[in-house]
């Protein structure tokens, strides 16, 4: 019987040392308390029935002491915590983009180059995996438990996170966030593969056209590029090299346009109106599935310059790529 | 709780005072509603409302002459109102903080 | 040990409730009850005010756009007939205090009298908005050149003043108990209490009033 | 503490007219505003949500004990899951101890003939009664499968089961819980007897304080929540629906600012009960009184500002993530200062094991466990991978179960005698706390492992590698199931079987013990006059020696 995962990826070993640590202060509190507790009620056991105790005096050293000293632990345990969760929350900039969507009850996935699955998701080891999802109905949460890597995915907006395998095998992907009737169901695997595997599988499946190609389609037929045109005077702003740079809002704010300011912009123009034009896109709320959103934003970010190490170019060519630390 | 402190009363006057300030205030608050205040317009708004709410409080429920004990429960409702609103709106305004996207 | 032994005797007035020392202890508990339960009140209002701050802020115009199609005119009224209700219901209470037992019914009655004409005015306002299609649910139509969000603002704008009505209608039901027992002569200079809790519950969703109208009538008035 | 003598020893006890004896009927119950009698009506009201509550667990141990889900189909045992929730939660863990204890013993530790507003308290009992009886009869003849949680849009938009009736039995039940708590508020700050001042007020009362604090302020938006979610799928109004532009997370953040303190009002009556019994069986002043009872409000004041501890896979903030982490964090120093407390107590003591004591003992070492855990899931780096997974679950049993309804029990066990006026059978009591203990820690221990491994909860079926510990708690919870029936079956037998029992059979100090057991209809003959401070044995001593 195994009681403890299998560490397979860079967040595992972080995580499992804190985790460590906290089952070090448990076990000492807890056999401190313990042995206390079982020592004091035999030695001071009650010997005749009106027995009645003397009063011990208060000491105020003590009480600070119990006091000081776990709340130094505690914030060891904290600052500990927030680093392990901080390595979770920061993607790298080289990562392998891939996009989820989640629905009652399955997993669909799709990769840049077109590569779709069902329930089942390839990554290589030592590269960064960057998870952009979307839900269609509930939400669902993304957990793989081997990685110790779980994301929930909320309708209505992107939940972006990331992990790097780092040993090849076939792990568990579960559902953690109830989602109906079926939500034991909406479990499925995660290949870790060897560099080389992975190569060999992109190779051999059949991909269709890439994702971005998918989105530019998208972008043709809602007639998004009738406004997004590439011209002086165009009536809505350009896109071109717009991924990831900072654009400036009516009333002076900036923001960097990333998938989930894009986003909003879809389905929520009058957000976040892009100084210099006016309140005039419709909305596409419910007009555009949170499949074709998530080509839409692909096609979006293959827009940005090339020489920007983004997510599209990194993918074309991953052999070439140093592992990075996170 | 000392029985002097529950039995003040405003008087009748007190009562028809704060009715002015309340119908006055009312009527500015309209006016400036319709002024171009930039971000000004909702703090304004707001600052009349509180304004309006603490003369209703202290005056017509008597809260100037109420007990200590009274006006802590006040002030806890207010309290904790505002870690309600606060601590949510907090995470929404500090969602983009943390670039998920690094170039 | 002497005074426990009289307070047990019960010499008390018929209004002294068995549990209570004295008519002082009784009514600092009903006093501290009424108030701890118009903080509950907050925080029942506290959690729509709260939804109405985030999706303000992330629909702005939205919001500021239904806003609009308010009828700021009658929200004006109903402010002015909410404030005027609570004098009446101060001087009521002031009347009760003084023992003065004349007035108590006719400020009571005015009281209740300003709640329907608050409470009439708030059924012309929903039929003006179901004539409009502006009540959001299936046959919500999104207002002219409005985002689609300006639903939520509808919802919002009608689970709050839906909630403040029901209070309303309460408190009037509230009002016409103390009418009734007013009549019957059971307030005095020593024993009103009643008056003096259904005030405090009368003036706090006065005050709700005041927030909503501001948050709800005036957000976008400057727009225009 | 000193107080007039009560009812002169040679009374015949047969003939003693006592609360449960002065009137009789059906109707004498059920329009009394006595709180004693009041409590009674609770025990009997959470005894059978308990009950129900249990029924449910064993069907859901039933179905894990295999990996397919072979025992229900998937919608029943959803059914199943949020049936247990919403039963034990709202219906038993919330009004258990403020129902029954609080509402027998508040008045009677303070001095004081009956709460504030006892009429008031009748109508909390009805509400409960009411509202568990709505919640019950949609659970179990309609069904609801979303968790106790409602976790929107699921429960707005996608469910197909009694959400709406299930939210209105809770919204009900949660008035009661405000009422409970305004009752017990004002009942303490102004019915104290004369000489009992705050520092001299019982431990429990301090808890039951500190628990109506979180009752006033907390339950309010969880009704106004659950009204919104009856709303929406009512009037398809979409505040929490993202297709119409709501936010799911934003029903999260109203639902913990309740439901995380509502872990508190569950827990902190039985923290309170512990601290009775602690110093009762060790014949010895609680040590450091001021720093349990300032804890208590201490907790109930933090409870609130660490709700987002149950959302950092959520998507929330980053940095809320970071506040509501290091604030949960906090919430571990006043309850480690109560447990530290505690055994310093027992430290020279006049230490007895009757039963009450072993469930405060057992409560101690589980308690420590489960509060310990809780550190895991404040770290915000382990959360991530144990959150809705069985360490959370493992987790909020060990507080709720081995916290709450071990110091329940205790409390029950302790004070029983003054209750009912029986003794009930010492040894058959020893037993089931053992079996409690022991059947309680096989069910939820194999937990903690089968969380980290990373069992997802509320999982119907799951991977063939999670069973052996499967097995293991589904064995763990019949034993626990048992060590529950026996004290049914003995308190039953002692009402009628049972020996009288003395005023005060422990030998404890507190008012509740100078009065006669059961208490009369008024509580004391007289009204109590306090002179000392609370747990004064060395001066009970010398007083029985003088």
């Amino acid at each position: 019987m195994e009681i403890f995962p299998q560490q397979a990826s860079t967040f595992a070993p972080h995580v499992d040392a804190l985790y460590g640590f906290l089952i070090a202060v448990t076990a000492f509190f807890s056999l401190l308390i313990g042995t206390l507790v079982v020592v004091f009620a035999i030695r001071y056991r009650r010997r005749s029935p009106d027995e009645v105790a003397k009063d011990v005096h208060e000491s105020a050293v003590l009480e600070v002491v119990w006091t000081v000293i776990p709340l130094g632990l505690v914030l060891v345990m904290f600052f500990w915590g927030a680093s392990v969760y901080f390595r979770i929350t920061r993607p790298p900039a080289d990562a392998l983009d891939v996009y989820v969507t989640g629905k009652q009850w399955m997993w669909k996935i799709q990769h840049t180059d077109g590569h779709r699955e069902m329930n089942e998701l390839h990554v290589p080891v030592g590269r960064p995996v960057r998870l952009t999802m979307a839900s269609e109905d509930v939400i669902h949460s993304f957990f793989v438990p081997a990685f110790r890597f779980k994301r929930d995915v909320v309708p209505g907006r992107f939940s972006i996170a990331w992990f790097e395998a780092t040993l090849p095998g076939k792990y568990h992907l579960f559902c953690a966030e109830y989602c109906g009737t079926r939500h034991s169901g909406m479990i499925g695997w995660v290949y870790a593969m060897k560099p080389s595997d992975y190569q060999a599988w992109l190779a051999g499946g059949v991909a269709g056209e890439t994702l971005a190609a998918a989105g530019a389609k998208r972008f043709q037929e809602h007639a998004c590029n009738t406004c997004h045109a590439e011209q002086a005077g165009a009536r809505g702003p350009s896109l071109n090299g717009l991924f990831g740079k900072q654009v400036r809002l009516q009333g002076g704010q900036t923001i960097v346009a990333d998938e989930g300011y894009i986003r909003e912009s879809i389905v929520n123009p009058q957000a976040k109106l892009v100084e210099g034009y006016p309140p005039i896109m419709p909305t596409f709320q419910g007009l555009i599935s949170e499949e074709g959103l998530l080509q839409l934003i692909a096609y979006i970010k293959s827009l940005s310059p090339p020489a920007a190490p983004g997510a599209a170019a990194a993918a074309a060519a991953p052999a070439e790529r140093k592992p990075v630390k996170p | 709780m000392s029985d002097d402190s529950t039995h003040g009363h405003p008087t009748l006057s007190a009562y028809f005072g704060v009715f002015a300030a309340l119908m006055l205030l009312t009527a500015l608050t309209v006016w400036a509603a319709f002024q171009h205040l930039g971000i000004w317009n909702t703090p304004v708004a707001l600052a009349i409302a509180v304004t309006k709410a603490i003369l209703v409080a202290l005056i017509f429920m008597h809260l100037r002459y109420s007990a200590r004990l009274t006006a802590i429960v006040v002030v806890a409702s207010v309290a904790w109102l505002a870690i309600l609103i606060l601590i949510t709106a907090s995470d929404y305004l500090t969602r983009s903080w943390v670039p998920i996207y690094q170039r | 040990m002497a005074e426990a032994a009289r307070a047990l005797a019960h010499e008390g007035p018929p209004e002294l409730q068995h549990h209570f020392e004295n008519l002082a202890a009784q009514k600092e508990a009903v006093s501290l009850g009424m108030w701890a339960f118009l903080v509950t009140e907050v925080l029942f209002f506290g959690g729509m005010f709260t939804a109405y701050v985030i999706y303000r802020e992330s629909y702005r115009a939205a919001f500021e756009g239904a806003s609009n199609l308010l009828d700021i005119r009658l929200g004006a009224f109903n402010t002015a007939v909410l404030i005027l209700s609570s004098l009446t219901m101060a001087l009521a209470v002031r009347a009760a205090s003084l023992g003065d037992r004349r007035r108590i019914v006719p400020f009571l009655s005015l009281t209740m009298l300003l709640g329907t004409v608050f409470l009439g005015v708030k059924v012309v306002e929903y039929a003006q908005k179901f004539e409009h299609h502006e009540v959001p649910g299936p046959h919500f139509l999104v207002p002219h050149g409005l985002p689609p969000q300006s639903e939520m603002f509808f919802s919002l704008y009608f689970c709050m003043t839906g909630l403040h009505a029901l209070h309303m209608i309460i408190g009037i039901g509230l009002l016409t108990w103390l009418v009734r027992r007013a009549r019957r002569g059971d307030f005095s200079e020593r024993y009103n209490s009643p008056v003096e809790m259904v005030g405090l519950y009368w003036h706090f969703v006065d005050i709700v009033w005041i927030f909503l109208f501001p948050l709800l009538y005036l957000l976008g008035r400057h727009t225009l | 503490m000193s107080t007039p003598a009560v009812s002169p020893p040679g009374a015949a006890r047969a003939h003693r007219v006592n609360y449960l004896n002065e009137r009789y009927g059906v109707a004498s119950w059920l329009l009394t505003v006595d709180h004693k009698r009041i409590a009674i009506l609770y025990l009997i009201g959470v005894t059978f949500f308990f009950a129900i509550g249990g029924i449910y667990a064993s069907l859901i141990r039933l179905e894990l004990l295999t990996p397919a889900g072979d025992v229900f189909q998937s919608e029943t045992y959803n059914k199943l899951f949020t049936g247990h929730g919403v039963m034990m939660i709202f219906f038993f863990m919330i009004p258990g101890i403020p129902g029954v204890l609080g509402n027998f013993l508040v008045p009677l530790m303070i001095g004081a003939k009956d709460v504030a507003f006892p009429r008031l308290n009748l109508l909390s009992w009805y509400l409960f009664a009411i509202g568990g009886l709505t919640a019950l009869w949609a659970v179990v003849h309609g069904g609801v499968d979303t968790g106790w949680t409602f976790y929107t849009p699921y429960s707005t938009v996608y469910s197909n089961s009694w959400v709406v009736v299930t939210a209105v039995g809770i919204f009900i039940a949660g008035f009661s819980s405000i009422l409970t708590g305004l009752n017990f508020l004002v009942t303490i700050h102004t019915m104290r007897a004369p000489g009992m001042s705050w520092m001299r007020m019982p431990l429990f009362c301090w808890g039951m304080y500190a628990t109506a604090i979180i009752q006033i302020l907390g339950t309010p938006v969880i009704a106004i929540t659950l009204l919104l979610v009856a709303a929406e799928r009512l009037f398809h109004l979409g505040i929490f629906d993202p297709a119409q532009g709501g936010d799911p997370v934003l029903f999260q953040h109203l639902f913990w600012f309740y439901s995380h303190p509502a872990v508190y009002i569950m827990v902190l009556p039985a923290l309170a009960v512990i601290s009775e019994l602690v110093t009762a069986f060790a014949r010895k002043p609680i040590y450091g009184y001021k720093f349990i009872a300032g804890s208590s409000v201490a907790i109930a004041v933090l409870s609130f500002l660490v709700w987002g501890h149950h959302m950092f896979v959520s998507g929330q903030s980053v940095y809320a993530g970071l506040v509501f982490s290091v604030l949960s964090f906090m919430v571990a120093i006043p309850s480690a200062i109560k447990v530290f407390n505690w055994t310093a107590t027992l430290y020279k003591g006049s230490v007895s094991y009757q039963t009450p004591m072993l469930y405060a003992l057992g409560f101690i070492g589980l308690f420590t466990l489960g509060g310990l855990t809780g550190l895991f899931l404040a770290a915000i780096g382990i959360d991530v991978h144990v959150t809705d997974t069985y360490f959370v679950v493992a987790h909020f049993h060990y507080i709720m179960v081995g916290g709450t309804i071990m110091g329940y029990l205790g409390g029950l066990h302790y004070w029983w005698p003054k209750i009912s006026g029986k003794l009930y059978p010492e040894y058959w009591s020893r037993v089931s706390a053992w079996v409690i203990f022991l059947g309680f820690n096989l069910t939820f221990f194999p937990q903690f492992i089968l969380g980290y491994l990373g069992m997802p909860r509320r999982y119907h079926a799951y991977p063939e590698e999670f069973q052996v510990l499967n097995v293991f708690s589904t064995a763990g919870a019949s034993i626990l199931g048992v060590g529950y029936l026996i004290p049914l079956v003995y308190f039953f037998w002692s009402m009628r079987y049972g020996k009288d029992a003395a005023d005060n059979p422990w030998g404890a100090t507190g008012l509740e013990w100078q009065t006669a057991s059961p208490p009369p209809t008024e509580n004391f003959a007289e009204t109590p006059v306090v002179t000392g401070k609370p747990y004064d044995y060395a001066t009970v001593a010398e007083a029985a020696l003088g």
